[in-house]
């Protein structure tokens, strides 16, 4: 196959769901428009939430979730050297996600309290990068159908994936929202990588970071604006730590 | 340009008939800012009464009617013989109702390098040309400084504008289009105390400015200032969002990306209003950036602003609409900026 | 009675159902319509140079696209991205685009994966030109590092094509590694046939190399020029030309006497993007090509 | 025939999340029948702990990607009954049209790509489309606009965003309640044409009779808050939710199992329509009696039909709430509201079925404590004990173990467990 002169692979993929809430690998089937072309474009060979055909000649693994039990370890190094290419998709396979504000407890008295008895096996939570090389990651809770759609024919393409390096406000701004931060409250927009069309703040909801910083962060600027706007540390905290995916920021910090 | 005046009563009648059969955008209110004042954008009006007449001014700027944020400069159509490139660049008239004088003296600015000089746009002519702007006038607002940019006051770049003189309207006629819609309805010429009372509303409106900053040899300041810390001060509160050039009635600087239709069966070369705060502006191949830090990229804004518009066209780009601070997360405040370039903060 | 705006269909203005021509730049037309072209050759450099060979398909755009040496073009690779690329051809080719190009990123990335008698697309000529007419006369210094050789190739055959009007013609050229080099199979030719002195230095050499290692201004020790009838044509990396022009500006050359072409980021060629905008400069409009003096006023040329 | 069989299904496919059937025949008696949750819980409602009251609707929306609205609603209503907080009528009947917004999507999901290929012999929709392709149009149109109300409503279909505590975040404008009701009018056709396609799919014969739990409508098929019920005549407020779930762990699986008058109960699409059966919307009842379905059924099977007619009754609801959100012109879509130490519980009808949040709240207006109870947990008991009792049927039938495998998978599944869910 070809097009307009550039060879195109039809590459043979696999979707693989560790600790998730599955939202990501529901998105692949979203977009029905598309869908036709998106699914012509790749070889599934093995998605178990929607196929009972499973083969192992995959060429890329998507992998959605994080890692919160020993078992997914050995599962992981196993689809890595299997894949050519492994791609982390979503928020908990890039960051933890949501998953991680489990780590902030004890396990022990997490599981106390949930189990009295029958008390399962479970471990701190990791993100993919922590325990095999990743090659690809695709943030976002869920991912962007859209972006994946682009990433898809950029693979088939053999051509380079360009991430945005600008932040959210862009695209807040292209979507003519009203800065939640002029109205006094906090949003983490300024310092996230764009590509969700902004999204949560055209919804009513302010960014929290799900796709992981920007190419260019700010943040003792950000943390003061918000400081000045009567935020408190404790909040800006709690919700810069809601995807995990901005504790490289904090790091600068100091 | 003719004069004429409008009544209230009158002037709702037109508006109401241009809306029925037009496009019509006007501002209306959309949110609410930490100190409870209105947020106005504008937005597709169905009825005169949507419309806040007395706005202030809209958060974002109007020139995203002409240029839209983003727009399919071309499409490709793929074929077995290779692929053919198709151009539109059809707009459907549309109606601008209550635009302030510095927007319209944005709009201007915008023409000169947009529709004259080398490579005129035709994406943004067609745009002009389709587009009927009625302008008004109003008090400006504590943060406006368009006076200290001489655009305040409009000649030209308009179709109609208002001045609220009490009972009426004292109208500028400035197309033949214009002229012949107002055929549809009852104007009056101008009488002699309507003309006072323009006059005292303009001396009026003139009055009420709070903000300003001076302006002259500030070019030559620019350059001269090239290595002044104020850039650091500024540029260590900059987040590097864009969001001023966005919302800036006069930045148009783009950047361009092509998307293949997951078909394979076209694609699209789509223009995005970039940013020169953006951290890939002037990054080139090899990866070396021409501006990588904050402080060069916002005073890079500032340059062309006051000193590489200034050398093209004997003007300033910006307008003093002050969008830009009203939009900047970290409230940079380009008054501020320039007064501090002019060494003018310092006690 | 009506309150409809009347339509203003600019698709009807007469200049925009004629061919774009790039060279009358005042004039309104189809600013983003490109000439579509035809692969005809490509030539492999070195792993990540090659040398494409187009053919305008269009004979009314073929006779309309003409260009001086230093101009560039606004590549097409349709659905993949729009590149600036200098024309490394002779100018007397009509209808026929030589370009050397980089693999770098994404759309240089896809034109290495094409193949011949893929259609691609170009508008253009932009930017400023070596003043050619202007050096009537003169030595002529052709200095290029890197991949900086390829927009002198414009300049090499443009002399070439009007030998007689110019003295002598010293090309220095320099590059990280031998395998570096580019256009190597033509030295011979513009040796002999073309009557050029031709250096090249290598900056980190391997046992296969034969000839000079050292930095391109170590070249000037083997020629001697008369700075008051020379012109010199700078092609390279910012510190490069920096580093060059200097030395020749205390050997005496005039600052306006010595033309460099920058680099910077375009997206359409035609100074509505702003990428490419050097202080209050439009690199696009007000150049690639600039002498200089004007380069060392401009902020953060470099 | 004295025949042994032992089947392991690890990680059961076209089913959300990781679940395990382990089957034990020998001799031709069944030894053992299981249904285990394999999945790694998560901890939500240890995360829960000491959160910001806003920030409960956004962690628990990531218990499910499917269900996302249902929880984020479920989530909101327990804080507002906590503080006393009556959203205005407008956002009520928004979050009702993206409730019915996400069971659209949700069945017409399981119906078309988890359930269907089991009838065809199929292993997954992308092979199906082929041959079906007429069908899988259509689903993707019903799929389509289902995603577009929760986009439109939520602000996103999964993990929505527009919702907040005392209301809605903002509300759509009149093109986009047009735009919606078109589309949604368009797809009657497809449903119907889907329905049609359906009366030939053979449902395998099995009852077992159980106890269905669900809301108990009163004047409609209640879907948002209200009081609890089951088919066995239990009946009980909102707040007394722990007496008709009771919890309990058992050793075989991650996910705890619940229990009411019997061994276990049933709750979902069934349930709904044993119990509130007479609120269904006309259309969707005459649906139901061409696939003759009548209250109370008790074939669990049945679960993937009864989707279908629930498809019927919310798109014909939706269209009539949209009619009546055009004609709604009130602004006040969010109630003020200040907090307190409280505690409340909020309990709505998932697609898979009731679902309830509880939370205790601080006086500093944070989550001291949190519970949920999720659809399939309530459903795990059931399909448990169903398995043993299909099998056992199917044993003296005479049945292979091949023929036992796909029975086993399709009873499974059609309950469309939501398993990561349920170990939440
Ligand atoms: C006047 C001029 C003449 C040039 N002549 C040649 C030539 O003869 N041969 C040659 O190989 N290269 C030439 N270049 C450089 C060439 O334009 C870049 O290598 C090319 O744009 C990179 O495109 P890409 O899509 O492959 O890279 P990308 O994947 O887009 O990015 C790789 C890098 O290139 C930068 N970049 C992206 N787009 C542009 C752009 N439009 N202009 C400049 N940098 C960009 C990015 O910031 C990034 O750092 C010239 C550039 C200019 C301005
Ligand atoms: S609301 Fe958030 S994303 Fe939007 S402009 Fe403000 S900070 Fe940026
Ligand atoms: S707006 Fe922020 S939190 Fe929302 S999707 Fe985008 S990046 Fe994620
Ligand atoms: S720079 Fe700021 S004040 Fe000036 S025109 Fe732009 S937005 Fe207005």
């Amino acid at each position: 196959m070809e097009f307009s002169g550039i060879p195109l692979k039809k590459l043979r993929a696999a979707f693989f769901d560790f600790t998730s809430c599955e939202g990501c690998q529901l998105q692949i089937l979203n977009h029905e428009k598309n869908l036709p072309d998106f699914l012509s474009l790749i070889e599934i060979v093995n998605f178990r939430e929607i196929s009972s055909d499973k083969r192992d000649d995959y060429e890329i693994a998507f992998i959605e979730g994080a890692v919160s039990r020993k078992d997914q370890i050995d599962r992981l190094k196993d689809i890595r050297k299997k894949a050519k290419l492994v791609v982390s998709l979503g928020t908990c396979a890039c960051y933890g996600g949501v998953n991680a504000i489990k780590n902030n407890f004890s396990i022990e008295s997490m599981v106390d309290e949930v189990y009295k008895e029958n008390k399962p096996e479970t471990i701190p939570v990791q993100k993919i990068s922590e325990i095999i090389s990743v090659d690809l990651e695709i943030p976002g809770c869920p991912v962007s159908k859209i972006e994946l759609e682009y990433i898809i024919l950029c693979l088939a393409l053999g051509s380079v994936i360009e991430k945005k390096k600008y932040p959210v406000c862009i695209e807040c701004k292209q979507n003519m929202n009203h800065c939640f931060i002029d109205k006094g409250s906090l949003c983490f927009g300024a310092i996230t990588r764009a590509g969700c069309d902004s999204i949560c703040v055209n919804g009513g909801l302010p960014c929290y970071g799900c796709r992981g910083p920007s190419a260019s962060v700010n943040w003792m600027s950000l943390k003061n604006i918000l400081i000045d706007k009567g935020i408190t540390e404790e909040e800006i905290l709690e919700k810069l730590s809601l995807f995990n995916s901005l504790n490289e920021v904090i790091k600068d910090e100091n | 340009m003719l004069f004429k005046t409008i009544t209230k009563e009158n002037l709702r009648t037109f508006i109401t008939n241009i809306i029925k059969e037009n496009q019509t955008f006007a501002p209306v209110v959309v949110s609410t800012d930490a100190d409870n004042n209105p947020i106005y954008q504008f937005k597709k009006v169905d009825s005169f009464e949507e419309i806040k007449i007395n706005y202030t001014k809209s958060y974002s700027s109007i020139k995203n009617f002409f240029l839209p944020y983003k727009e399919d400069l071309s499409t490709f159509h793929f074929n077995e013989n290779g692929w053919e490139q198709k151009i539109n660049y059809r707009v459907n008239p549309r109606v601008l109702f209550g635009v302030r004088a510095c927007d319209i003296n944005a709009l201007i600015k915008l023409d000169q390098v947009l529709m004259k000089g080398s490579f005129p746009h035709p994406y943004y002519i067609a745009r002009r040309k389709n587009t009927f702007i009625i302008g008004l006038d109003h008090e400006p607002m504590a943060d406006c400084f368009c006076q200290s940019l001489d655009t305040n006051e409009v000649v030209h770049g308009f179709d109609i504008f208002l001045t609220d003189i009490g009972p009426k309207y004292f109208m500028l006629i400035n197309s033949s289009k214009a002229f012949n819609l107002l055929k549809n309805i009852t104007i009056e010429e101008v009488k002699e105390e309507d003309r006072e009372n323009y006059i005292k509303e303009k001396n009026r409106l003139a009055s009420l400015f709070k903000s300003h900053v001076d302006v002259t040899g500030m070019a030559n300041l620019m350059d001269i200032e090239f290595e002044s810390s104020v850039w650091q001060k500024w540029g260590d509160k900059c987040l590097s969002c864009g969001s001023c050039a966005m919302v800036c009635p006069t930045c148009y600087c783009y950047t361009v990306c092509e998307k293949i239709n997951l078909s394979l069966k076209t694609a699209s070369k789509e223009k995005m209003l970039y940013s020169c705060n953006l951290i890939d502006f002037a990054e080139v191949a090899g990866g070396h950036n021409f501006r990588p830090k904050s402080s060069d990229r916002l005073k890079y804004r500032y340059y062309h602003q006051h000193r590489g518009f200034v050398e093209s066209f004997d003007e300033s780009k910006c307008v003093g609409c002050n969008r830009c601070q009203k939009a900047c997360p970290a409230d940079i405040n380009p008054v501020e900026v320039l007064r501090d370039l002019r060494k003018e903060n310092i006690k | 009675m009506t309150y409809k705006i009347p339509v203003y269909d600019i698709n009807n203005e007469h200049s925009l159902s004629q061919t774009p021509n790039f060279n009358n730049k005042n004039a309104l037309m189809k600013t983003d319509m490109v000439y579509q072209c035809e692969i005809t050759n490509i030539v492999e450099l070195t792993e990540s140079e090659k040398l494409f060979q187009l053919k305008i398909i269009n004979p009314i755009e073929a006779k309309i696209f003409s260009f001086l040496p230093g101009q560039f073009v606004m590549v097409e690779v349709p659905g993949f991205g729009e590149i600036p690329v200098s024309i490394s051809g002779s100018t007397s080719r009509r209808g026929s685009v030589a370009l050397c190009i980089r693999k770098v990123g994404k759309v240089t990335g896809i034109l290495h994966k094409l193949k011949k008698g893929t259609m691609l697309g170009i508008r253009g000529p932009f930017g400023t030109h070596f003043p050619m007419k202007q050096m009537k006369g003169s030595n002529i210094l052709l200095i290029a590092g890197g991949l900086g050789i390829a927009p002198l190739r414009a300049p090499i055959y443009w002399i070439n094509e009007h030998r007689s009007d110019f003295e002598n013609v010293h090309i220095l050229y320099g590059v990280k590694t031998p395998e570096q080099i580019l256009f190597d199979f033509q030295f011979d030719s513009w040796r002999k046939i073309y009557n050029y002195d031709i250096h090249v230095i290598v900056e980190n050499s391997d046992k296969s190399w034969q000839g000079k290692t050292g930095l391109i201004t170590d070249l000037f020790k083997d020629i001697s020029i008369d700075v008051k009838n020379t012109y010199a044509i700078v092609c390279g990396p910012p510190a490069m030309f920096k580093f060059v022009c200097d030395y020749l500006n205390k050997q005496g050359l005039a600052m306006n006497q010595m033309f460099i072409s920058l680099e910077r980021r375009m997206h359409c060629g035609m100074g509505k993007c702003c990428r490419c905008m050097v202080g209050s400069t439009f690199t696009c409009v007000d150049g690639p090509v600039m002498d200089f003096w004007t380069v060392m006023n401009l902020k953060e040329a470099i | 025939m004295k025949i042994d069989m032992n089947i392991n299904i690890s990680h059961l496919a076209r089913v959300e999340g990781h679940g395990d059937i382990h089957i034990q025949v020998k001799d031709g008696q069944l030894v053992d029948a299981k249904w285990s949750v394999v999945e790694t819980p998560r901890f939500f409602e240890v995360m829960l702990k000491n959160k910001s009251l806003d920030m409960a609707p956004l962690i628990v929306s990531r218990i499910c990607g499917i269900c996302s609205i249902s929880h984020t609603i479920a989530s909101i209503r327990a804080i507002e009954n906590a503080l006393l907080i009556t959203p205005p009528e407008k956002a009520q009947k928004l979050r009702l049209l993206a409730l019915y917004g996400e069971i659209l999507q949700s069945h017409s999901l399981h119906f078309f790509f988890l359930a269907m290929p089991d009838f065809y012999n199929s292993h997954s929709a992308i092979s199906l489309m082929k041959t079906k392709g007429e069908i899988y149009e259509a689903a993707l149109r019903i799929r389509g606009c289902a995603n577009f109300i929760c986009d439109i409503i939520g602000g996103r279909s999964t993990h929505p965003v527009s919702f907040c505590i005392g209301g809605i975040a903002k509300t759509p404008n009149i093109e986009e309640y047009t735009y919606l009701a078109e589309n949604l009018s368009k797809i009657v056709a497809d449903l119907e044409f889907a329905a049609e396609t359906s009366l030939s799919l053979q449902m395998p014969s099995f009852e077992r009779e159980t106890e269905f739990v669900s809301l108990k409508g009163e004047t409609n098929y209640q879907l948002i808050g209200g009081s609890l019920m089951s088919s066995d005549g239990v009946e009980k407020i909102e707040n007394e939710y722990l007496a008709m779930t009771n919890e309990y762990t058992v050793d075989f699986s991650t996910s705890k199992h619940a229990r009411l008058s019997r061994d276990s109960f049933a709750v979902g699409p069934l349930a709904r329509f044993n119990n509130n059966y007479e609120f269904l919307h006309p259309e969707a009842k005459k649906e139901a009696e061409k696939f003759n379905l009548k209250p109370i059924n008790y074939n669990p099977f049945n679960n993937n039909l009864v989707r279908i007619v629930e498809c019927f009754h919310v798109l014909y609801k939706s269209i009539h709430l949209i009619e009546q959100l055009i004609e709604d012109k009130s602004k006040d879509i969010v109630s003020e509201y200040s907090v307190f130490e409280a505690e409340g519980i909020g309990a709505i009808e998932a697609p898979r079925g009731i679902l309830y949040h509880h939370y205790q709240i601080n006086k500093k207006g944070k989550i001291e404590k949190a519970n949920c109870v999720i659809p399939t947990t309530q459903n795990n008991g059931n399909i448990h004990h169903d398995l043993s009792f299909l099998v056992k049927q199917e044993l003296s039938a005479n049945k292979n173990d091949k023929n036992i495998t796909h029975l086993c998978e399709m009873l499974v599944r059609s309950y469309d467990p939501c398993i990561s869910c349920s170990v939440h």
